[in-house]
């Protein structure tokens, strides 16, 4: 091996090495891992489980709230919320029938949503406005249908 | 006094009698077959992915016959299968052919069953696809289902790449055989890691569609695990394009230098990157799960650093070439610090194509490598990023690398020649081709990281601010396609017309030598033996550890879903 | 020289307290990937001793023998579901985990698998097969957990890693049997 | 003549080798005795019989006290967590089958009571539930958690139980049956698997220690 090739190499694993030490402080030292929760679900009887028996949005504290939402072809429930700016927003996810996304365009928030497990992401909204939120896994023939809004005012 | 011929004279005499007798013509009709049926696919698949970017921006509508995911799902296995695996193929087995005297008979008819049995199952899959009952996309994620046919063509195509597999793996042994304690030919090393590679890949696709979707889809159970359906997938989906980039990359080392008129670069590296490729390849397939629920963080973590570990053989492959490059630059004259890129042969379309394609290379790459990493993938899952980023990896990398081939392989396997028009047309559909990647490409990036969407139909989210944004970008995307078209027809010309119509002669199959006075290379590289059992024991690592976790702490199943 | 400052560099990357706990929280990578890599770590050093100690090895190491018996006494004993959780919670187990696994097994590797005629690697390869099957079955199938401080799953996991590994060395095998290199050598 | 001298030095150095994996091993294991961590603290607690610390426990029922209250009495104790589903319940239907074995003691000679861990979810009305599910009679088989995080932690940790949250609001956990005698010592730890073997033990115990009275 040359010297300048041992020099790209060293630069090359260097970088390599620099990647992981960031991603790993963020997910584990800033705790901004992707989402990743791992509860299951029977995807047959979301319906009949807690708490997706009664999707929707709860206060859970001061500028916090919880959301309890199922996706199905080709639609969120419920299909549109509201929240005040500054707000925390839990959102707690899973699907009725076949893979979705969930992506609410603008934001960071992005994360998978399977049949038979339970997804969870949470984000604050600071700026006031109309998110669109949209399935970004190809579920169907309406799969370009299947949105959804929050306004954060 | 007696001469004395070394084993290396050996094999340049031999090298030379092959270039004057030219290639087989029984091994010539099984690489004209392949490449053709992969120039048709070309074609089509063209045609359908202009439909799409159209119809993505907003400028056409499709009828109500033809469904946008349709077009998509036969875009995506016309385009990533059968152009990618039947090019693959019909290059490496001439490479076989001329680097090791010849296709053994046998070899020759497992390449003719081979190529039946994925016709066969390509039929099987279009089929289903046609009458609008597989929809499902190359990725064909459970708990969607397709018509069982078309995992049963998958099965037929599957097994046709095996046979494949396994008729190169026979002349390998047979040409070692009767060459011992000889170094593999290097395009013969690079089309082992090939094959070893892609039977690794395809025995996941194949556990996946037999054990799980099969049984599922004729309805013989009920239910199916839908993250371990999805994790076997990846392992697939992602090696095989790793597959369709080893090929390219098995070109710039091997061909490209031949090309401007220079030597390969060390072959011992060499062969330690074809294997480092091989060993890491499959584990990198994680990185599409990384937003998925059910895998905890520390694992995901782990994938992170499996999937950029490819990132290091493709760094010392970007050294090797730019350092090829600069060394023939010089030795032709070429001063300064640049001024050997002058000195390239730029008006020959056998260079310029793979040379864009590994310039191209340098973005795909690291958006590759940032796209593996957690967060940056949390902003980019399953945007036009991601189709932007395969665009560039697939349609300009490895795609313009199989054009430049196509021009030198096609009369050499016609037993034709390169006109000095064909070139110039060639050069032509080349710069055609670049623009219409980069102009598609990077507005996808951009759209991308704006929110856009992949794989969704023209849509304005009813006319929500957020969407209309994305607009201009999807009109660029439409007018990148267009060019594209045009390139694809040019190219697909070019290809008939050099095999069937370009004057007769004898073309050479370009393979650099060695570089004199190199350190013999360790005879550890050929022991394929070893570097298989490093690879199982590599997947092991990395997917005994989630598949457990998935299967143990597994929900209730999915029922199969028709949602289209 | 150069592989010794691998083989540091990697022994102190495995030392750094993030790594290690990460690589620890899970009982696969515990055993199937930082007990390997120290001791590949060692191996990598090892080429320095014996330059420095010739007289050592050859007199004490002739056949090989010695060496790579230290080498699978070594490796057993981190395979005891007992020491695995006491690296856990004692510290000076874990102090001797970082010491026995490089200089007590990887460098007596190094020194002994060069001297070892082929029936005696392929003698230790069996060894590593019939343990890595026993312990696979025994940490599939054994009812109740056998560390204390990792989850059943973990248990199951690592149970299939075992057998996975064994599986690969058998194969291995079967390649051995089926080709003779001799044909292509 | 120099490879015989070589190969005694190799011969020496084998058995050095072996020596040492020989004593390795027998530190390692105890003595070829505890080949797990889980043996090893069961032999260690039968050796060292801790005393049940000073916590401050609250019954199903909302009674607070410690261990005194069950002065002059063996205790017979397990750890669980109600929101558990795998070994808790069988844990408990095996305490409830010895509860039956030995009705000629219990009330009088011993009591049993099950301990929660997680005395976050576990509040008295949750353990009421349970311990109707398992036919307890809250009185001479009680149900409890120790509120106090400190107090808690300093049980489990001389009882040598351990216990590790899944992060999904489950735990990982060791089980058995803890004897503690009439001084607030730990005298038996039991498999709770062997019913009849743990009847056998304390009927025993209360038996001899009866005849010791006369």
């Amino acid at each position: 091996m040359h010297l300048d090739e041992k020099i790209w190499l060293t630069l090359s694993f260097g970088m390599i090495m620099i990647f992981m030490l960031i991603t790993g402080y963020q997910t584990f030292a800033l705790e901004m891992g992707p989402p990743s929760h791992q509860e299951t679900i029977d995807p047959e009887k979301v319906d009949q489980t807690a708490p997706f028996n009664e999707p929707g949005i709860k206060k859970i504290g001061e500028n916090e709230y919880e959301v309890v939402m199922t996706l199905q072809i080709f639609s969120f429930t419920p299909n549109t919320i509201e929240v005040p700016a500054g707000s925390k927003v839990h959102f707690i996810l899973t699907s009725k029938d076949v893979v979705h996304g969930f992506e609410v365009a603008n934001t960071n928030i992005n994360a998978m949503v399977m049949p038979g497990h339970i997804q969870k992401i949470t984000q604050t909204f600071d700026q006031p406005g109309e998110y669109l939120v949209l399935c970004n896994e190809y579920c169907g023939a309406g799969h370009q249908m299947m949105s959804m809004t929050i306004s954060v005012k | 006094m007696e001469t004395v011929i070394t084993s290396k004279e050996k094999v340049t005499v031999f090298n030379k009698a092959n270039q004057v007798l030219g290639i087989h013509l029984e091994d010539a009709r099984i690489t004209k077959s392949y490449l053709l049926v992969a120039f048709i696919a070309l074609l089509l698949g063209g045609f359908l992915g202009l439909l799409q970017g159209l119809n993505r921006a907003g400028v056409l509508e499709l009828p109500v016959w033809l469904n946008y995911y349709q077009i998509l799902t036969a875009h995506g296995l016309l385009l990533v299968v059968v152009l990618s695996a039947f090019f693959t193929i019909g290059y490496f087995y001439a490479g076989l052919s001329h680097t090791l005297g010849g296709l053994l008979p046998k070899v020759r008819k497992m390449a003719w069953i081979g190529f039946w049995m994925k016709m066969f199952g390509f039929v099987l899959v279009v089929i289903p696809i046609l009458m609008n009952e597989a929809s499902v996309m190359y990725t064909f994620y459970p708990p969607m289902a397709a018509h069982p046919m078309f995992y049963f063509g998958l099965v037929f195509i599957v097994l046709g790449v095996w046979i494949l597999a396994a008729g190169a793996f026979v002349n390998v042994s047979h040409w070692r055989k009767n060459h011992k304690g000889q170094h593999l030919p290097i395009l013969a090393f690079f089309a082992t890691g090939v094959f070893v590679l892609l039977v690794g890949a395809t025995a996941f696709v194949a556990v996946e569609v037999l054990f799980m979707i099969i049984p599922w889809s004729l309805g013989w159970v009920d239910t199916i695990n839908v993250m371990v359906a999805r994790t076997l997938f990846w392992a697939f989906g992602h090696t095989a394009v790793n597959i369709w980039y080893l090929t390219a990359v098995s070109a710039w080392y091997v061909i490209v230098p031949k090309i401007i008129g220079g030597t390969r670069f060390n072959d011992y590296l060499t062969r330690v990157v074809v294997i480092a490729l091989v060993i890491m390849n499959i584990t990198g397939g994680f990185h599409h799960q990384i937003i998925d629920p059910g895998i905890s963080l520390p694992i995901k973590f782990m994938h992170v650093f499996m999937s950029l570990a490819i990132g290091f053989p493709s760094l010392m492959t970007a050294y090797a070439m730019f350092r090829v490059f600069e060394r023939t630059g010089r030795r032709k004259g070429g001063k300064g610090a640049l001024g050997w890129l002058k000195k390239l042969p730029w008006g020959d379309v056998r260079f310029l194509s793979p040379f864009i394609a590994m310039a191209a290379f340098a973005p795909a790459g690291a958006g590759g490598i940032v796209q593996s990493t957690n967060q940056l993938n949390q902003v980019v899952h399953n945007t036009m990023w991601i189709v932007g980023h395969f665009h560039l990896t697939l349609g300009m990398t490895v795609v313009m690398t199989f054009f430049g081939i196509s021009y030198w392989l096609v009369p050499f396997v016609s037993k034709r020649v390169l006109t000095p028009q064909m070139n110039r047309i060639g050069v032509i559909q080349t710069i055609i081709w670049t623009m219409g990647m980069v102009i598609m490409a990077t507005s996808m990036h951009i759209v991308g990281l704006l929110g856009s969407p992949r794989r969704t139909s023209y849509t304005t989210y009813g006319e929500h601010v957020a969407a209309q944004a994305w607009d201009p970008y999807m009109i660029m995307i439409g007018i990148g396609a267009t060019f594209l078209l045009i390139a694809v027809i040019i190219q697909v010309y070019a290809i008939f017309n050099m095999m069937f119509f370009a004057p007769k002669g004898e073309t050479e199959f370009p393979i650099a030598e060695v570089e004199a006075g190199e350190f013999p290379t360790p005879y550890l590289t050929e022991r394929w033996g070893i570097w298989v059992i490093t690879m199982l024991i590599v997947v092991a690592m990395a997917y005994v550890l989630p598949l457990t976790d998935m299967i143990v702490n597994a929900p209730p199943g999915s029922p199969p879903f028709k949602t289209w | 020289m150069t592989s010794f400052i691998y083989g540091l560099l990697l022994y102190f990357f495995l030392m750094i307290p993030p790594v290690a706990n990460l690589v620890e929280s899970i009982m696969i990578t515990h055993m199937h990937m930082q007990m390997p890599f120290l001791v590949i770590a060692g191996f990598l050093m090892g080429k320095l001793f014996q330059q420095r100690f010739p007289l050592f090895f050859k007199k004490w190491n002739s056949n090989g023998i010695p060496g790579i018996t230290l080498f699978l006494i070594i490796i057993i004993y981190w395979t005891i579901p007992r020491t695995m959780d006491e690296a856990l919670t004692v510290q000076s187990v874990e102090a001797f985990k970082f010491l026995s696994l490089p200089f007590l097994a990887g460098i007596p590797l190094r020194d002994s698998w060069s001297k070892l005629s082929s029936l005696g690697r392929n003698m230790v390869i069996v060894i590593f097969m019939i343990k890595y099957f026993g312990m696979g079955a025994l940490y599939i199938w054994w009812p109740s957990q056998l560390c204390n401080n990792y989850l059943l799953i973990d248990q199951l996991t690592l149970g299939w890693g075992f057998i996975t590994t064994a599986l690969c060395l058998l194969f291995y095998f079967i390649y051995l049997f089926m080709i003779d290199p001799s044909d292509y050598e | 003549m120099i490879s015989v001298l070589k190969n005694r030095h190799t011969t020496i150095s084998l058995i050095v080798v072996i020596l040492f994996g020989f004593v390795l091993f027998y530190i390692g294991t105890d003595g070829f005795k505890a080949f797990t961590a889980e043996t090893a603290r069961l032999k260690e607690l039968k050796e060292e019989k801790p005393v049940f610390p000073q916590v401050t426990m609250e019954d199903s029922k909302g009674r607070t006290y410690s261990l005194s209250e069950f002065e002059n009495k063996y205790v017979l104790i397990t750890f669980l967590y109600t929101s558990c589903g795998t070994v808790c319940p069988q844990l408990e239907k095996n305490m409830a089958e010895l509860y039956e074995r030995l009705p000629q003691y219990v009330g009088k000679e011993i009591v049993f009571l099950s301990i929660s861990f997680d005395p976050t979810r576990d509040d008295p009305d949750r353990l009421e539930t349970y311990r109707k599910a398992f036919g307890s009679d809250g009185d001479t088989w009680r149900m409890a958690r120790i509120v106090d995080k400190d107090e808690l932690d300093l049980l489990l940790e001389r009882f040598g139980v351990i216990v590790i949250p899944d992060g999904n609001g489950n735990f990982t956990h060791n089980s058995a049956f803890y004897l503690v005698d009439k001084t607030g010592r730990l005298s038996e730890v039991m498999d709770y698997t062997r019913i009849e073997e743990a009847a056998d033990t304390i009927a025993t115990l209360i038996e001899s220690e009866k005849g010791n009275k006369k």
